[in-house]
């Protein structure tokens, strides 16, 4: 099939959770190679199905591995490109500069630390965000108590969005979330073994043409792109 | 006074500026097409608003703009027979007809009043129809009825009716004059018909371009020779008053009417009634002499008044009959034939049944239904 | 297996029960604009229609925003009717309501007001002399005469409060039970690979819902409308 | 056969059941307000598919439900002048004057005819106005202009002068008699003036609740003593036949008509033409002798055809005027007083200036301008 | 600082550019449309009615992944459409376009719809009697009369489109410079921290298009009713 006009130019999909990180990669990339990229950003599922639907993406940035799986089942990718980019933790959230610091464990009252109010998370079935949030509050046997108290928002920035505003005392996020909202603090840190783990995959498409797929790959691995990330909070997956 | 108006409204191209004080009664608004009969009536309904205006009705001022009066159309009480119609689509005939009586006050439109207009209009088989599904001449017809059901202080009819067929207005006009005699709701009635306006005036107003030219009673504005051009020859006559003596078994009614007996068909009002005649001067002829062994009943004497040529081959001879006028129209060839001058005696003819019923009506009785004998 | 599990029955029923409130709701207030904007003359006019067709310029997430913000519990808006009313729109389904509701407000309007521009104004005066106050003329005349204009709005906005979600989960979030209508339990299915077998059921449920309602609304402005064409 | 229709519709509560064929010319349809007329024009005009038709104008068929064809009503090249207006508000009176003549073939519409009919109509001034800032006069004439300018095989009139006033109803009706006479366009013609019928019909064609009563030349339909009751008694009278002899200086014409010498207000056409008169019968006189010294100047020598007497006191005499017949209505009581009875001789008296100028016309000339004198 | 990065101008641009195609493209369909479920009657009228509705039905994810398996470059039609052709949607500006009709499509339609509806069908009788065949009826009597109703049914669709963006993310995914428009780039600022300053921006700048937009067609429709009316 041919490509669309810009076959030469590099399009990238990536889950939306990383624009501001990756706009600065791609700023990086452009000034060092002097080759223009495309970044489209979207929902994991989105983006998905729209490289099964014959997108011109050379590369995909998932926020979770289920959609990578199960385009790499599929055919889509090549699978050697494949590799795990990033990874990110989740956090507890409160409303407030100076919340006062959890320990979590299956004794403590979040359920009455919430009171009435809401604990805001990801779509806890859809959502890799809040995925991971159900599965950390089941480990820590926290869930059953909080289950009828979630309020679960589109995605993991809404989710931030009702902690920041004061909606809902409590909120589960990624900690490059809560980095950056000043009008939240975060009370306490899942283990990463309480969940599976956080891990952004990358690949290069089946289709892609584009030279610079396969070393702009590469490039978000080194050491510029990995400080960009880290200064957003991602760090580089094990 | 009934209705007083003075009203300037300009529109591009057409300027009205009219003034009139009429007593109560029905007062005629008459004049050519485009001449603003319309947009005054609507002026007095409160639905355009005049450059300049004030209007008062039995003394109540609905508009003056002079002192800043303006009373919205809804609480003048008004009954307006649009020219148009504008019946209510999503409401069946009986909602229109009822349409005005849920707003005029309590007990004020009785049900022996609508049963009353629905049976004098024929409407009985319709009241379940929509409008949409009617024609020309029932639309008019429920347009009346809505009209005069909503208890109206003021009733303005703009030619309402003009859609119908003879018989349809031989039955509604007796009704109209009833209103006017034994209510007093002013009336402003709007018509080309000189036929209506003569049976129905209390005052007529002439309009021509915007401007009254003539005001006046009836008999006045009508049996004015010089009124001739403004409403047409065929329309001029004179109104004379006479009283009902005898109803004779033929069929005839004797009167007791300018300058002798006066024969005409039998007139349903008791012996005694005062009524009032309109006799088409073309209708009337003159002889020198009393006629013998002709058809034509009735035979008046007469002195000639005065004598007005027209511009064609007839006259217009105004005639005293016993101290009321007549008005005749002859050729000029018989005016000469026949040496007619002022102050010649002589005799006006005039057969029975060239008089209308709808031209001969009572003179302002109370009860006396003024309807002419259907023969 | 049943069709639908109890949860997604729960979501219909809510959508049902959010998407008749919103139209119901929002009828009298469309009605008003739409008659504001269609006869009005104020400053402001073309204010008010600016704001009006503002949920459908802004991309719902925003207008979503814009609603937790104001009708939040620590909105100026939802802090007042919480104390004064103990009306809680945030994270309740009467949130949800109001999301759809405005959402839907400008095709509501919208269809209201062509309906009121139709009216043949004479037929108005008409009622006018006839003793009717403006508000009366309103409800006798005009109302009956835009029957089916507001049956077009109503649907409208039904079919719109139906399919609402974008500001409907960033305002009241998606709580099973609570919040959860079908486009926000359908969009869950879309985001995990090999949901779109379970979307697709709630999606068929939610399109025969609408046309259901669709078909009814159809009939009843068809029957108004050759009831005021006569027959 | 120019116009021949049969037609079978039902409404709820109503029901059409028309059959009749016209010749060429002006078929005039005559009935009470719901009889039937616009529903039987809508079916010519193809706008309701009655349940049964056959239609067929000029030999072309329109309509015929048993043989299945149906022309579409753009296909009929029809003008109708609908009972109310229906003019488009989108377009100016010159627009909607134009609008038939898009349509038309090419050069079918002349632009001398377009300035005759705005100028015979009086639209001159309006041509830029919408028509909602229209008076209902000013409508009505646009929507007749609009029609005549559409060049139609056949035009349909549904009571066209209604909404206007005489004098320019007196305007329009010679228009409409030239195209009658001019060209061989037939015209279906609803209207509820006798007056207007009998002017300008070739065939009256009278209409009650749905079925024909009567189909026949306004001669026979008007001047027969059985019509009055459905006519209405003031419009009864007959149509006399006269050439006329000679223009006289003093407005009046002398004529050559039934039973002698007629004098008549001077009448627009040359020496020589045959006209037609209609002579109502209220209008007429009956004498044993010669009257002299009256103002009437027609005195015909006559015999008594038949008498019919009516319900009241007025009975139908028919008259034999010179092998044409007469109408004329006198009371019961000078039948009596003259002894008319079949077979007498008498006179038959009638005023020249009772006869209105459009009860006079040319009796089919072909260039001769069938104007009344204006007087 | 400029006030807009070259890549917000872009979306700016292609926002325009995809609003008004996507009005002015749908804009014949969607009066036939209207004309047909005005005064059409023929099977499948409820069907197609239905149709017309979906958008709105729908979560607006769901007609974007309908788009996509449909018009996408390996789906039926869009495959078609690529071979016999050669037009492609997917990804493009014009899929954008597509997305953007076919969500503003049933405000459209209903909009044209209702005045069609209100067109006195007595006029168009008329016109019939004088000559003018169904077709030429519509063109010089119907659509001169509907014609406030299709510039309302036409600000509606080109509001709509400018703040449509679920079905156009899902469709075309949000590519700079090619089908990143106002709302999808205001959704990705949304996605991450920091974000909502840009976001508000891009807001401010949707708002000030389409209320320009919305107050000149005012106007416009104003003009052309008080035409009809008589000045
Ligand atoms: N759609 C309809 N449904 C039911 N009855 C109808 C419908 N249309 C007309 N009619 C009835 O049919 C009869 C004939 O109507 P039509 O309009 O032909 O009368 P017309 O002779 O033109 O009267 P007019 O002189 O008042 O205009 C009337 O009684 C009318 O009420
Ligand atoms: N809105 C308007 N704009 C401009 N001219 C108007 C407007 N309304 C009415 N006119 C003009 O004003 C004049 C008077 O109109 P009006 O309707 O009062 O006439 P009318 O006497 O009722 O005539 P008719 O007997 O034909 O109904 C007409 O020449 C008409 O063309
Ligand atoms: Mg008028
Ligand atoms: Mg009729």
């Amino acid at each position: 099939t041919a490509r669309p006009a810009n076959a030469e130019a590099l399009t990238v999909f990536a889950a939306a959770s990383l624009k501001t990180a990756l706009d600065d990669v791609a700023g990086l990339w452009r000034r060092e190679t002097g080759t223009e990229i495309a970044v489209s950003y979207a929902g994991s599922s989105a983006l998905a199905r729209q490289i099964e639907a014959g997108a011109p993406a050379d590369l995909f940035i998932s926020a979770n591995p289920g959609w990578m799986d199960r385009l790499e089942a599929d055919g889509f990718l090549r699978a050697e490109s494949r590799r795990d980019l990033l990874t990110n933790s989740i956090v507890l959230i409160a409303h407030g500069r100076d919340a006062t610091p959890l320990a979590l464990s299956p004794d403590l009252d979040l359920s009455g630390l919430i009171g009435d109010g809401r604990l805001a998370m990801a779509l806890v079935d859809a959502v890799p965000a809040g995925i991971y949030g159900k599965a950390a509050l089941e480990t820590l046997e926290l869930w059953e108590q909080v289950a009828p108290k979630v309020a679960q928002a589109d995605n993991v920035r809404a989710a931030l969005a009702l902690v920041a505003i004061g909606e809902a005392p409590f909120g589960i996020v990624y900690a490059t979330d809560a980095l950056a909202e000043t009008r939240v603090s975060v009370a306490a840190r899942f283990p990463a073994d309480t969940h599976p783990p956080i891990l952004y995959p990358a690949a290069v498409t089946a289709d892609s043409d584009a030279p610079d797929a396969l070393p702009f790959l590469a490039f978000l691995e080194s050491a510029g792109a990995r400080a960009i990330f880290e200064r957003h909070g991602f760090s580089p997956a094990p | 006074m009934s209705l007083s108006l003075a009203v300037t409204h300009g529109f591009p191209g057409f300027s009205l500026d009219v003034a009139f004080d009429a007593p109560p009664g029905v007062t005629a608004l008459f004049g050519r097409s485009g001449s603003g009969k319309t947009t005054l009536v609507n002026a007095v309904a409160g639905l355009i608003r005049p450059d300049t205006a004030r209007i008062a009705v039995n003394g109540t001022v609905l508009h003056d703009s002079a002192a800043g009066v303006w009373v919205p159309p809804h609480k003048r009480r008004i009954g307006y027979v649009f020219q148009e119609g504008r019946l209510f689509p999503h409401l069946n005939v009986a909602g229109n007809l009822a349409y005005g009586g849920w707003f005029a006050p309590r007990g004020a439109v009785k049900g022996a009043e609508t049963r009353r207009v629905v049976e004098m209009l024929g409407l009985g088989a319709l009241l379940d129809r929509r409008p949409a599904t009617l024609s020309g001449g029932e639309k008019q017809r429920v347009a009346i009825g809505r009209a005069l059901l909503s208890a109206p202080r003021l009733l303005l009819m703009d030619e309402p009716l003009a859609a119908l067929d003879d018989a349809r207005k031989a039955e509604i006009l007796p009704y109209l004059e009833r209103l006017r005699d034994e209510t007093d709701i002013p009336v402003l009635y709007v018509s080309h018909s000189v036929t209506e306006v003569a049976r129905l005036a209390t005052t007529v107003v002439s309009l021509s371009d915007g401007r009254t030219t003539r005001v006046g009673s009836p008999a006045e504005v009508l049996a004015d020779p010089r009124a001739v051009p403004t409403l047409g020859i065929r329309d001029a006559g004179a109104m004379v008053s006479a009283v009902i003596l005898r109803h004779a078994d033929d069929g005839l009614s004797e009167l007791d009417g300018p300058g002798g007996t006066l024969l005409l068909p039998r007139i349903a009002a008791p012996e005694g009634t005062s009524i009032r005649v309109r006799i088409h001067a073309h209708d009337v002829i003159l002889a020198r002499e009393a006629p013998t062994g002709i058809s034509a009943l009735n035979v008046l004497k007469v002195t000639v008044a005065a004598v007005r040529a027209g511009e064609g081959p007839g006259m217009v001879v105004q005639l005293d009959a016993g101290g009321e006028r007549l008005l005749a129209r002859i050729t000029r060839r018989s005016a000469k034939a026949l040496d007619i001058a002022p102050g010649l005696a002589c005799y006006a003819i005039l057969k029975s049944v060239a008089v209308a019923p709808e031209d001969i009506w009572i003179a302002g009785g109370e009860d006396a239904r003024p309807q002419a004998d259907t023969r | 297996m049943p069709f639908l599990s109890a949860d997604e029955w729960t979501a219909v029923a809510l959508s049902l029960q959010v998407s008749v409130w919103a139209t119901l709701a929002s009828l009298p207030v469309g009605i008003l604009v739409a008659l504001a904007l269609a006869r009005g003359d104020f400053p402001g006019k073309q204010i008010l229609n600016g704001l009006v067709h503002l949920p459908l310029i802004l991309p719902p997430v925003v207008t979503g925003y814009i609603l937790l913000v104001t009708f939040g519990r620590r909105g100026p808006v939802g802090g007042f009717l919480e104390e004064q009313l103990g009306i809680v729109l945030a994270f309740r389904w009467t949130g949800a309501a109001l999301a759809a509701a405005i959402m839907a407000f400008p095709l509501m309007v919208r269809a209201i007001r062509l309906a009121i521009e139709a009216v043949d104004p004479k037929l108005e005066q008409a009622a006018g002399t006839l003793g009717a106050s403006r508000l009366l003329v309103f409800v006798t005349v005009t109302l009956p005469l835009i029957l089916p204009g507001i049956i077009a709005g109503a649907v409208l906005a039904f079919a719109k409060a139906m399919g609402e979600f974008g500001a409907t989960i960033t305002f009241v979030s998606n709580i099973p039970g609570q919040t959860q209508t079908l486009p926000t339990a359908i969009y869950a299915f879309l985001q995990v690979p090999g949901g779109e077998a379970s979307a697709l059921r709630l999606v068929l449920i939610s399109v025969a819902v609408a046309m259901s309602a669709l078909i009814v609304s159809e009939g009843v402005a068809r029957l108004v409308a050759r009831r005021i064409r006569g027959s």
